[in-house]
């Protein structure tokens, strides 16, 4: 029983929700990392409780976790990382083009009020 | 290979080559040997007339090839007096027609002729499979060719809004109605579990008839034959494909078409007309379309228009005899065919010349033709007499025998379809007058402005088909006696019934000539006082089916740009709380079920549960550091509380044993940080001013909340029952045991992600490679030459140059 | 200076193999083939090697030193004086006539040592700027790092 | 046992170190004091538990690693703290009122 | 980004570069017994480079470049493809690794089979894509933030171009509505 | 033994070579539409041997025994969706060579391209959850790369919305992906299918399945997880949204033609209705968005999703009929869907644009490349005897039989609304007259060669349609190997290498 | 020896909270850098208490990047961070 480590994921997956559901890109951002964060612990969680257990490396002690999740999250970072490196940058670029960071404006631009622009 | 077979592809396959061949003879065509051409569908007329004489002393043969065995489709001909009568009646009117377009588009040099006859021949085609097929889903494969056929044709003067509109109404009505009788013939397929017609016409019906698809086969049927047959409701679309050339629709419907209705009906007669369905089906709706249609065209003025209403009427007549034939047996439905396919081609043919000769199609603005062509307005005059059923004319004796069988059906049936008869004297009536009204207006009466100025000879060629037929009207009129020895050998077996009289001219003074000749007698007063009115009619709106059609078309194109904005298919911000919803919505059962299940197993567990100081207190903290990461204002705070948390994280990684991925976390981490700074800080002073917004609706803060909540419970739910029992037979040990002996590497993770599970590993460092190319794309824009500038003049080809700015976006 | 060092490791090494032994070897044998190259100084061209290895351990003993106060001056500020009590302020300090690497030496070790944080490196103008935790007299502050750290470090780098 | 209470020493007195950095960081008054006590604390108190670390594993190739640790607390933790207490100046960020500037 | 100067930095990641090769390398070769490995060495030796890069700018580092890092992490993604292929030419299924070490006084036996070449590939693609990533944001930041101009970039080197910050280019503007 | 992973390690290598090769050039070009044929080739020889021996190989990868290390299966199935993927990549390929100059060309789409074919080709034989995901991933990531290549300053915007919702469905994925080793012990696809029996009563797979249920819906877009779609994909370029438009979602569909067959049990018949409920509600609001569309690629986009639903509605009927009849679809449905979308572009090449209120006359211009639409649209609506009719038809006999009447009915109300749609474009840009000047956008010898592609795969289709039966037939043995778990777990738990329990 | 790890934890358990304190409360972004050196070298001690209690080598290589990396981490925030004029400071 993990129950740290459920409570863990769930409130730290609910977060990240919460930050993609709103408007700014930086939020948004920061919402996926979270949320690729929160899923690797969920699977970490996978490998059971560590309680009384060793590295998964042989010679390292009787009793080793299992080293399956581990490799799998190594992979799942790796993945999460490059995507997320992506997104950076599309999020730069759309910033680039559009002049905003905020998701709203992008696909409903407010009214422009002021007169002097040109 | 059978004999019958090789004949029947022969006439199958000739025009489909030849409609291949077509758009590359275009000399040919526009030479003076494209007579020749009428020798395919004659070539066509002969094969069946070879094969109706191979057969005649069997009422019914199947050949076939086998096209999808698996499925049970296969390419059957069932040869029948049904199919051989259609089939002659396609190719022998086809003949007819072939030769008239070619006189029809002489000298005409704007015409893609290539593609007109292709798809006339593809159409015959289709025409002569669909009569021929012998297996329900072959049978509706080459119907749906028809329609498309049809389509290509109709919109042959594609230029024409009124052509375009017109093939997109009548491919879209017998296309909805095609699908729908291919539901019928499921269900009818599912009932006798084979798909071939023969067995189903020659099996015992009474098996099916308790099914629950049988009356919903039938009906669905039937439905495929009110639309290609412009039945009440679907009877507008007709009128409106009469922007086809003359030929076509002289073609399309007079004899072909829409008479696929009619062959369908009696194609399934055998097998439905026993369902009490059958009669109130067919007659309710056969007969009213016939009087609507009848009432139509009198109020019409386009000649086609009134013709095609006619023609309407007429399929009605010929559904509802079907109906009728539920209760008296069929007898002589082929002479019905017969005449409205003479008379109606050959009004058909007239029509087109006038319109050719003069440029106008409306009656009102034509009459007088007689002394500038009297060959024609003889045949017209025939023509008109046998619509009418004046004596002499084989009209004459189709209508007295109809006559017969409405009162054979009053003898049986009683008073109560006393209505039906209504129905039918009316619609004669209505008919008499629209005939005259055709025939007179249009050769009597003086020459109007129009004829003066417009008229032009026609060709001789050209009135040489309506003379043919206007000639075998009269023959069969006057010796009807003619067809005793063919409709006796196209006698059908389940069809027609076995007491057949013989043909007449004279069958004695009876009740049918009287009410015959009084008809005549109501529908020419009836003339007259239109005459006398000067025939001020319009169709009224509400009949106007064809403007409701378009209309629809329009207010649904508008309700479908509603539904999809009501869908937030434009409101890209709405898609993910959108589809969380859904996912929370569609996992809520199953993790009820499940927690009903390990429920308390958990809770067992959760008492037996010891905190680990340590992990709880870090957990403790990454959670603080979210709480900070989600209310703290700036995003340079955020980035930090989220740094933190990358580091616990790790920490917490540790303390689950687990040093390889620590090492991966914080390095990963740290590079994603630089990553996010050193693009986020180029983010101007508008960084921090997206954060000052206006308040946003209350419902937009606590749904997020709510979403997020009910998330968080679901992956909380997850990892609680995925840790409630442990699997078996779990592989993770089984790497403990064999990295050592196997892997020769005492690292497990590691040997798992370079040995046991390389591709995983090569597949990850692969989404590294393309993530960075991806970036390199977006950031690097890759610039071309002036050269080759100028050589892709208009940017780069297809979807690359358009952009949604000059698009009708959402 | 390399031949030194070049005999100084020889020897250690050639200890550590001829005790068969690894990482503790090596350390008696740095030592002792010090001392070992301390007696014979005179005699060989070592003479620097040594002076220069004996300023670098007495420079480490100075700033273990250092360390150890500057903590305890820490402890003191942050555990037991107001805030009202503190002085903090910025000063300059002087690094003219010393070496890159020593200013950075210098400046890394003001940094660990009592009561004084290296805020900036001002190569042009020659001089640090300081941020001093007591700086009621920049001048001894001063006074202070010349008297250890500077002196430290140049006992072994020249 | 020698060894043994020189470690727990070690370890106590690390990590009451680095609670000092951080209740300095809590504690003292503006940025630039705050750097002060993190930047030597949390050397010290690091280098203290590392030791400890290499009296508890012995000194094989641990030790050497223990030996890298150590260097690069040395070497880094003073550069961080410095560089922050730059940029802070550089930024303009003001230090405790007491000060009086020169 | 302005280059924030320090002495101290660039003097100090100067040992710290050095070391982390050292480390990386070492990291690399004990991956298969110890925690470690081609990626965890690749990004570490990433990271100290993206140090360097802090301390001394990007557009230094990227000049000093002797070779395009996509083309390190192309030829990284090749390696361990090939490493994966090679048991095939001998009839064997694919990504069977083969085992072998190389006796060292003092280390011990090395191994040096198909793990360390797949290994090898991996730590060679990390190095490549993370400095390429980093260069090309660097790169890409420069117009706005006061680094140096961008050297000619090495991939597709006639072709290609930053993409500038909106100050120079006409902004796109929203298309009318559509009601 | 090895044949599975060729299709996978060709395209890496490929992309690779083409990535050193650095600038388009004719011969790179050359050599990647070569290679394309050679594994569309390749893909073919398999799909027949295959399907005639009813015959799975099987490649342990590195040698591990089935649970231990990812097993990669090719069965017919497989072999079926990899041809289709390198028939499709061949004609993209092909199409773009002809579309654009060579020095015009983007240096990144030929490897990026290939990359991509990797991760669908991986997807289509790996036997294991996890390796899925990685293929997915590489995909996923490829068609990020690819979506945003090319795409102008404005466009740019519509990729946010599809790497969102993607990169959740990929976080959804993963913690599927635990939940099943969790559950099973194991994440090889035969070893969970082998434990179907000892699992039977755990409601937690239920969960699982409808987790990955969710997860490919995204992936194939089906209502209401299709919202990624349709605005996303007119911002390719038109090689690339022929390919996108004709493979991607089918990955996601063939994932859950895998899944419910292969790997879950066969009883989840709840999870079944909500699928087959789902489908119909993706054919109908597919089409009414296509339908309120008027550009060709907006009502192609959301054409995809309403044909999605048939798929969908294939696999949720579960009978061996209506499998086959999905197998048979998605055959037809990726050569028609990738043919339609590069008629689009050739149509909005020669016009200009792709506005159908500003593009027409191009019957009696390009009467080939409307003989192409016209063909491929009606096989779109399912006018027989074209390739779309045989699947449609499929279906509609397995909902009557099992009295799903009300979708049947949405199936049919989708096809008319399918013909259309498909009515709006052809009377839009082939009959209508051509607005304005009259004048065609390109040079004859530009669009004939385009007009020669979209030709070659019109008559693909045209053969599928008419030689039904052998399609029928392939489609027949694959669906029934799919479905049949236990001969699937006695060949992947045959197969020799090291190590296992 | 567990008693005085669990001490020391405790200890730097304190030591965390009081450096999650100064990370939400700023006040300049300076001191919430510095406060996230402080969590990381925090990290780095329960490391180091963790090797001693499980009497593992196993994650010494942990500490000497997570050194590194909090060298790293503060050294780029600083750098990026500390430019910009954000209207948070006097
Ligand atoms: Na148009
Ligand atoms: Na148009």
């Amino acid at each position: 029983m993990q129950l740290d480590t459920a409570l863990l994921v769930g409130v730290l997956f609910g977060l990240s929700i919460y930050l993609i559901l709103l408007r700014s890109f930086v939020q948004i951002l920061f919402g996926f990392t979270l949320l690729s964060t929160s899923v690797n612990l969920f699977l970490l969680a996978t490998s059971g409780s560590p309680d009384g257990k060793t590295v998964p490396i042989i010679g390292a002690g009787p009793n080793p976790v299992d080293p399956l999740p581990q490799a799998l999250i190594l992979t799942a970072i790796v993945i999460s990382f490059g995507v997320t490196a992506y997104l950076v940058v599309l999020l730069y670029r759309i910033f680039l083009d559009h002049d905003t960071i905020d998701a709203q404006d992008l696909f409903h631009p407010p009214k422009k009020t002021d007169d002097n622009s040109p | 290979m059978d004999p019958l077979l090789i004949a029947l592809l022969l006439a199958l396959a000739l025009p489909l080559g030849c409609a291949l061949l077509m758009p590359f003879c275009v000399r040919f065509l526009r030479s003076s040997l494209s007579w020749t051409l009428s020798l395919i569908p004659l070539t066509c007329f002969l094969l069946i007339t070879w094969v109706a004489w191979k057969t005649a002393d069997q009422p019914q043969v199947v050949v076939g090839l086998p096209w999808v065995p698996s499925l049970g489709v296969n390419l059957t001909f069932l040869i029948d007096g049904l199919s051989l009568f259609f089939g002659l009646i396609v190719t022998g009117i086809g003949t007819l027609i072939f030769f008239y377009a070619r006189a029809y588009f002489q000298g005409d040099h704007e015409t893609p002729l290539g593609r007109f006859y292709a798809y006339l021949l593809l159409f015959m085609v289709a025409m002569l499979g669909t009569v021929f097929a012998g297996n329900l889903i072959s049978l509706f494969i080459f119907w749906e060719l028809t329609g498309i056929a049809s389509f290509l044709l109709i919109g042959f003067s594609h230029d024409k809004e009124s052509s375009r509109s017109g093939a997109r109404m009548a491919l879209l009505i017998t296309g909805l109605t095609g699908l729908i009788m291919l539901i019928g013939i499921i269900m009818l397929g599912l009932n006798a579990q084979t798909w071939d017609l023969a067995p189903i016409l020659n099996s015992d019906f009474s098996q099916y008839s308790n099914s629950p698809w049988f009356n919903a086969a039938l009906v669905l049927i039937f439905l495929g034959a009110m639309g290609k047959s412009a039945q009440f409701p679907f009877h507008f679309w007709l009128p409106n494909a009469m922007a086809a050339p003359t030929p076509v629709s002289a073609y399309l419907h007079s004899a072909t078409m829409v008479k696929l209705g009619v062959f369908l009906c009696a194609r399934i007669f055998p097998i439905f007309h026993d369902a009490t369905l059958w009669f109130t089906l067919l007659c309710s709706i056969g007969f009213g379309t016939m009087l609507l249609a009848a009432w139509m065209a009198l109020r019409s003025h386009d000649l086609k228009a009134i013709l095609a209403f006619s023609t309407v009427s007429q399929l009605g007549f010929l559904i509802g005899f079907y109906g009728l034939g539920s209760s008296v047996g069929v007898r002589f439905d082929f002479v019905h065919i017969m005449s409205h396919a003479c008379y109606k081609a050959c009004l058909f043919m007239i029509v087109g010349i006038i319109d050719h000769s003069c440029g106008v199609r409306d009656i009102r603005q034509l009459g007088g033709l007689w002394k500038k062509a009297p060959w024609l307005g003889g045949a017209c005059l025939i023509a008109c007499a046998s619509m009418a059923g004046i004596p002499g004319t084989i009209g004459f004796i189709s209508k007295e025998l109809m006559l017969i069988d409405l009162f054979a059906v009053l003898d049986k049936h009683g008073a109560s379809v006393w209505l039906l008869l209504l129905l039918v004297l009316i619609a004669s009536i209505l008919k008499i007058a629209f005939s005259a009204r055709i025939f007179l207006h249009l050769f009597r009466g003086s020459e109007t402005e129009t004829v003066r100025h417009h008229w032009h000879a026609p060709s001789a060629a050209i009135q040489v088909p309506p003379l043919i037929l206007a000639t075998l009207i009269l023959t069969l009129g006057f010796f009807p006696g003619l067809l005793d020895h063919p409709l006796r050998s196209l006698h059908v077996l389940g069809l027609h019934d076995e007491t057949g009289a013989d043909l007449a001219l004279w069958h004695g003074f009876t009740k049918e000539l009287v009410l015959s000749l009084s008809l005549v007698a109501l529908g020419a007063l009836l003339y007259s006082r239109l005459q006398a009115k000067g025939w001020k009619l319009e169709i009224p709106l509400w009949a106007r089916f064809d403007l409701f059609f378009e209309k629809g078309i329009h207010l649904f194109n508008s309700f479908t740009k509603k539904s999809t904005a009501l869908l937030s298919s434009d409101q890209p911000l709405h898609y993910i709380p959108i589809i969380l919803i859904t996912l929370l919505t569609f996992m809520a059962f199953p993790l009820a079920t499940a927690c009903h299940q390990w429920g308390p197993e958990i809770l067992a567990q959760t008492r037996l549960w010891q905190p680990d100081l340590l992990r709880s207190l870090t957990v403790l903290f990454i959670l603080i550091s979210a709480c900070g990461l989600v209310t703290l204002k700036r995003w340079p705070q955020q980035l930090l509380c989220l740094s933190a948390i990358g580091f616990l994280v790790t920490l917490y990684f540790i303390l689950y044993r687990a040093p390889d991925l620590a090492l991966t976390q914080i390095l990963i981490e740290s590079a994603l940080i630089l990553m996010i700074l050193l693009l986020l800080a180029r983010f101007p002073g508008q960084a921090y001013a997206a954060e000052h917004r206006p308040p946003t609706a209350p419902i937009r803060k606590v749904l997020p909340m709510l979403v997020a909540l009910s998330s968080g419970l679901m992956v909380t739910l997850f990892l609680l029952l995925a840790s409630v029992k442990n699997p078996d037979q779990s592989i993770g040990s089984l790497y403990l045991e064999q990295t050592l002996p196997l892997a020769k590497g005492s690292n497990a993770v590691n040997t798992i992600i370079i040995d046991f599970r390389s591709l995983d590993t090569l597949g990850e460092i692969s989404v590294l490679l393309i993530a960075v190319l991806a970036a390199i794309g977006l950031i690097m824009r890759y610039r071309r030459t002036p050269h080759e500038r100028t050589q892709a003049a208009h940017g780069p080809a297809g979807f690359g140059l358009p952009s949604f700015k000059n698009k009708e976006l959402p | 200076m390399l031949p030194g060092f070049l005999l100084h490791l020889t020897l250690s090494l050639l200890w550590m193999f001829l005790s068969q032994g690894a990482l503790p070897q090596l350390i008696v044998g740095l030592v002792g083939s010090f001392l070992l190259l301390a007696c014979f100084r005179s005699v060989l061209p070592i003479h620097h090697y040594v002076r220069r290895t004996y300023g670098l351990v007495r420079f480490l003993y100075v700033f273990i030193r250092e360390l150890a106060l500057a903590n305890l001056t820490i402890a003191h500020f942050v555990l037991f004086k107001k805030t009202s009590q503190m002085h903090p302020n910025f000063i300059t300090y002087s690094t003219k006539g010393l070496a890159s690497f020593e200013i950075y030496l210098l400046s890394q070790c003001i940094t660990l040592t009592p009561g004084t944080t290296t805020v900036d490196v001002r190569l042009e103008e020659e001089e640090l700027l300081l941020h001093a935790f007591e700086a009621a007299d920049p001048a001894a502050v001063c006074s202070s790092i010349d008297l250890t750290l500077k002196q430290a470090i140049l006992g072994f780098t020249r | 046992m020698l060894a043994q209470i020189l470690s727990i020493s070690l370890l106590l007195t690390g990590s009451f170190l680095i609670l000092l950095a951080a209740i300095g960081l809590i504690r003292l008054p503006d940025v630039y004091c705050r750097a002060h006590a993190l930047g030597k604390a949390t050397t010290l108190g690091v280098c203290f538990l590392l030791l400890a670390l290499f009296i508890e594993l012995g000194i094989e190739l641990t030790g050497l690693k223990i030996f890298i640790a150590i260097c690069f607390q040395l070497l880094t933790i003073p550069v961080s703290s410095h560089l922050l207490c730059l940029l802070a100046y550089r930024s303009n960020v003001s230090p405790y009122k007491n000060t009086n500037s020169n | 980004m302005k280059n924030p100067n320090s002495f101290l930095l660039k003097s100090t990641t100067g040992p710290i570069f050095f070391i982390a090769i050292l480390f990386s390398i070492y990291l690399l070769l004990r991956g298969h017994n110890l925690p470690g490995g081609g990626f965890i060495g690749g990004l570490a030796i990433s990271v100290a480079i993206l140090l360097h890069g802090l301390a001394h700018g990007f557009d230094h580092m990227e000049k000093q470049m002797k070779l395009d890092p996509i083309q390190l992490a192309a030829l990284g993604l090749l390696l361990a493809l090939l490493t994966g292929l090679a048991p095939i030419f001998f009839g064997r299924p694919f990504f069977e690794h083969y085992n072998t070490y190389l006796q060292l006084p003092y280390l011990g036996s090395v191994p040096i089979g198909t793990p360390l070449t797949y290994d090898l590939g991996v730590y060679l693609l990390v190095v490549g894509i993370t400095t390429k990533v980093i260069f090309i944001m660097a790169r890409s930041t420069s117009g706005r933030c006061g680094l140096l101009p961008p050297e000619v970039p090495h991939y597709s080197s006639l072709h290609e171009t930053a993409i500038e910050p909106p100050i120079n280019t006409p902004q796109p503007q929203e298309p009318p509505h559509a009601t | 033994m090895n044949e599975p992973i060729y299709f996978v390690a060709a395209p890496m290598l490929i992309a690779i070579i083409s990535l050193f090769w650095r600038e388009p050039s004719t011969t790179r070009r050359l050599f990647g539409v070569l290679s394309a044929a050679f594994i569309t080739l390749g893909a073919l020889y398999f799909v027949i041997t295959l399907s005639l021996n009813e015959q799975r190989l099987i490649l342990n990868v590195g040698d591990w025994k089935a649970p231990l290390g990812i097993t990669l299966v090719l069965d017919p199935l497989a072999a079926i969706m990899l041809f289709l993927s390198g028939f499709s990549a061949l004609a993209s390929l092909l199409y773009s060579m002809f579309e654009l100059p060579t020095r015009s060309e983007h240096p990144l789409r030929q490897p990026l391209l290939f990359f991509l074919l990797t991760g669908i080709n991986l997807s289509f034989v790996t036997g294991d959850l996890f390796n899925l995901f990685v293929a997915f991933e590489i995909m996923l990531i490829s068609s990020y790369a690819l979506l945003t290549l090319e795409a102008n300053d404005w466009d740019i915007k519509q990729s946010f919305p599809y790497l969102t919702i993607n990169l959740l469905g990929s976080t959804l994925f993963l913690a599927a992906c635990g939940l099943a080793y969790s559950i099973y012990g194991s994440l090889n696809f035969a070893h969970m299918a082998s434990q179907t029996t000892a699992l039977a009563g755990d409601s937690r797979l239920l969960v699982l399945a409808t987790l990955l249920m969710c997860v490919f819906s995204i992936k194939a877009g089906i209502f209401p997880f299709y919202y990624w779609l349709p605005n996303s994909y007119p911002i390719l370029p038109t090689p690339l949204a022929a390919f996108f438009a004709g493979m991607l979602t089918k990955v996601g569909i063939y994932v859950l033609f895998r899944l419910f067959t292969t790997v879950l049990p066969h009883d989840l018949t709840s999870l079944h209705t909500l699928l087959a409920w789902l489908a119909g509600a993706t054919m109908i609001f597919g089409v009414l968005g296509a339908v309120s569309r008027n550009f060709i690629r907006g009502i192609l986009s959301f054409h995809i999703l309403s044909q999605i639903g048939y798929m969908a509605l294939a696999i949720a009927f579960f009978t061996p009929l209506s499998l086959a009849a999905c197998v048979f679809y998605i055959i037809h449905h990726i050569i028609v869907k990738a043919t339609l979308f590069l008629v689009g572009g050739t149509v909005s090449s020669l016009n200009g644009t792709d506005d159908l209120s500003r593009t027409g006359g191009l019957w009696k211009v390009a009467p080939i490349l409307g003989l192409c639409f016209l063909l491929q649209a009606l096989s779109l609506a399912g006018i027989p005897p074209l390739s779309g009719f045989w699947g449609k038809y499929l279906i509609f006999v397995e909902g009557i039989r099992l009295h799903d009447y009300l979708l049947v009915a949405a199936a049919l109300l989708a096809g008319i609304l399918t013909l259309y749609s498909m009515l709006k474009i052809w009377l839009g840009a082939f009959w209508s007259p051509l607005p304005d000047s009259g004048e065609l956008h390109l040079h004859e010898t530009r669009w004939k060669p385009l007009t020669a592609v979209v030709a070659a795969m019109t008559i693909v289709s045209l053969a599928i349609g008419l030689g039904a039966e052998h399609v029928y037939r392939i489609s027949a043995v694959a669906s029934r190997m799919a479905l049949d778990q236990s001969g699937y777990v006695a060949a992947v738990m045959a197969a020799l290498g090291k190590g296992g329990f | 020896m567990t008693p005085v790890l669990i001490t020391c934890q405790i200890i730097l358990l304190v030591a965390t909270l009081a450096g999650l304190w100064r990370l939400l409360k700023g006040p300049s972004i300076f001191d919430r850098i510095l406060a996230f050196d402080l969590i990381a070298v925090c990290c780095i001690g329960h490391m180091v208490l963790l090797s001693i209690a499980w009497h593992t080598t196993m994650f010494l290589e942990v500490i000497i990047i997570f050194s590194l990396l909090a060298f790293f981490g503060t050294v780029a925030l600083a750098f990026f961070l500390g430019e910009k004029k954000s209207p948070e400071e006097p």
